[in-house]
């Protein structure tokens, strides 16, 4: 068996459509005589034992393909990183102040109807997880967090979230204080509280 | 075709025909410049070394003969026998009567520009020699094809969800709407204050004096709208009359008297 | 180098349906180092360098193809390329040389005027294309070739254009008014020729 002949069918089912029979390769190379073909194809195939492709017969047809183990190497995965939405981070907020919630005390608690789909990121990423069903009427799925959540938002535990009382004195319930504040008759922010726009809109 | 020399063209492409076929070939030229340098080539010397005189007899010998067959030519072609013809008389000139530029300086440029087309046609023969794929490589025939999968990682922290519940819970907390007290006139005073003072005349009065004098902006902007619908009201029940002679012009009143 | 790095190399490259630069490549083997990845690249190259199909760098992305001396046995399936034009070859081997370049220096080069449809039927091909303007009276359109000429033609980039570097010692890539100058020993005007600029008044 010569060089030449291994090579000549490395190219040719290299360059091959579909997988090609000793037969029709042997018409390729100039009516080689079939036995050397297939001697050939036993050389090459030995050959690529060990590499990262092989050749392969497939009843009676053969064929370059790439070496099973290394299928993990031609898929990619490409991360992009976006932020939470705005829906999406309140979401995971009430579940972890609240969990287990179900779905419709989530959207009790937000005040709006919550997509599907946002649940499904916030699982997809690790965060949230369905804890069950609720023993109550139509038996709801219920979700709670991750440790994989604590992690990633550095909480030792869900008792370091802060409380209600924390909440306010850090500001964070700013319409509610202002409210307060208009109550108390606080002189010149009139302008400012104009400004605002209803918060209940958002 | 093998070395760097060739590439001035001495003995690439050359066209190997003879003179009866090359008058045959009209549509084979592109162009003049093309022509010329075929013709140059058949010196077989290096373009640099070409005799322009030689050439554009040459050229001019060529045009002649195609005249002569009755072969159609192509208007850039006379122009440019009309120019070499130019060029050759006057490199045949003394020197003392040439003008700037020189014939020498034309015959050097257009040496030049052949030169460069022979480079190029040179250079697409090498380019097109080479081993091209489709016509003597191929690529591999079924490939698998590589996959990239997109993946969304999420970007959150503990700072912007603390935040959020704040935000649900300002929210979704029982909203308590205070109104602020502020200065107004009521419908009940303007009534007794605007029927009071057209007691006082019978003459119009512009409904802005019947509001209090120097009261605060929102004040008189309260005074106004009540005391407008206090005039409206008196006018209905017929103890005042009211007039405007123009669109947002001034409002009138005066008592009716009886 | 490991063996493994050869094997995905070699997997990823004969299952990929575009050349891949190093870079790509990289993100598919986990990320693995660049120079790694380059050095894998060269041992893969080397060990097909004797074989029926080679491992070619093209405009700095790599891709197999058959050997070139065994086209006769592959010829007779496979579709022949498109034959250019006499102008056409000429146009291409003018972008090629001149990158970028006007039509009008095309024109002067070639001493005819230049079809629309020649400069169409080599973007066409996707050999040639639209390099933006040149900022120049008249700000013209400019043309330069593109990293598929590279791959067709076989060159591994614009370096190894034939003949180039000899063409460009010997100025037959400078305008016609350039090489006079020069052939005049114009010493004083040097700095002129080189504002110049637009070399098509030829």
């Amino acid at each position: 068996m010569s060089a030449d002949m291994e090579r000549a069918l490395e190219a040719a089912l290299f360059a091959a459509e579909e997988p090609m029979s000793a037969e029709a390769l042997a018409g390729f190379l100039r009516d080689a005589p079939i036995e050397e073909v297939r001697e050939g194809l036993r050389a090459l195939a030995a050959h690529y034992e060990v590499r990262g492709i092989r050749l392969v017969e497939r009843g009676g047809r053969w064929h370059f393909e790439t070496a099973p183990d290394l299928a993990h190497f031609l898929r990619r995965t490409r991360e992009q990183v976006r932020k939470l939405s705005r829906a999406a981070t309140e979401v995971l907020a009430i579940v972890a102040y609240h969990e287990p919630v179900s779905r419709a005390e989530i959207e009790s608690i937000r005040g709006v109807q919550t997509s599907s789909g946002t649940l499904d990121v916030l699982m997809e990423e690790g965060w949230v997880r369905i804890a069950g069903r609720r023993e109550s009427p139509g038996r709801p799925t219920i979700y709670a967090t991750t440790p994989a959540f604590l992690d990633h938002f550095g909480l030792a535990s869900r008792r370091d979230l802060p409380g209600i009382a924390e909440l306010r004195a850090a500001g964070l319930l700013d319409p509610v204080e202002d409210a307060y504040d208009d109550l108390m008759g606080a002189g010149e922010d009139t302008d400012q509280s104009a400004d605002r726009g209803d918060p209940t809109d958002v | 075709m093998s070395d760097s020399a060739s590439l001035f063209g001495e003995d690439a492409q050359d066209r190997t025909r003879g003179d009866e076929a090359l008058y045959l070939e009209l549509d084979g030229w592109e162009g003049p410049l093309d022509l010329l340098l075929d013709l140059a080539r058949r010196q077989k010397v290096d373009l640099r070394s070409i005799s322009i005189l030689a050439l554009v007899d040459q050229y001019l010998t060529y045009i002649d003969e195609a005249e002569a067959l009755k072969l159609e030519l192509a208007a850039d072609y006379l122009v440019m026998a009309a120019w070499l013809a130019y060029l050759k008389s006057a490199l045949l000139l003394p020197k003392e009567e040439q003008e700037d530029p020189s014939p020498e300086e034309l015959a050097l440029k257009l040496q030049l520009r052949l030169q460069r087309l022979g480079a190029m046609r040179e250079a697409a023969a090498r380019l097109m020699g080479r081993d091209r794929i489709g016509r003597d490589v191929y690529l591999r025939g079924n490939p698998e094809g590589l996959e990239i999968a997109r993946r969304t990682r999420w970007r959150c922290d503990q700072f912007a969800l603390i935040e959020a519940y704040g935000r649900v819970k300002a929210r979704t907390a029982p909203a308590v709407h205070m109104v602020r007290e502020r200065p107004v006139m009521t419908l009940d005073s303007a009534l007794d204050r605007v029927s009071a003072m057209l007691g006082v005349t019978l003459d119009w009065m512009r409904l802005e004096e019947f509001l209090p004098p120097h009261a605060e902006p929102r004040l008189r902007k309260s005074a106004l709208a009540s005391s407008f619908v206090a005039a409206l009201e008196l006018a209905r029940l017929g103890r005042a009359e009211i007039a405007q002679d123009e669109v947002f012009g001034p409002l009138r009143l005066r008592r009716v008297a009886g």
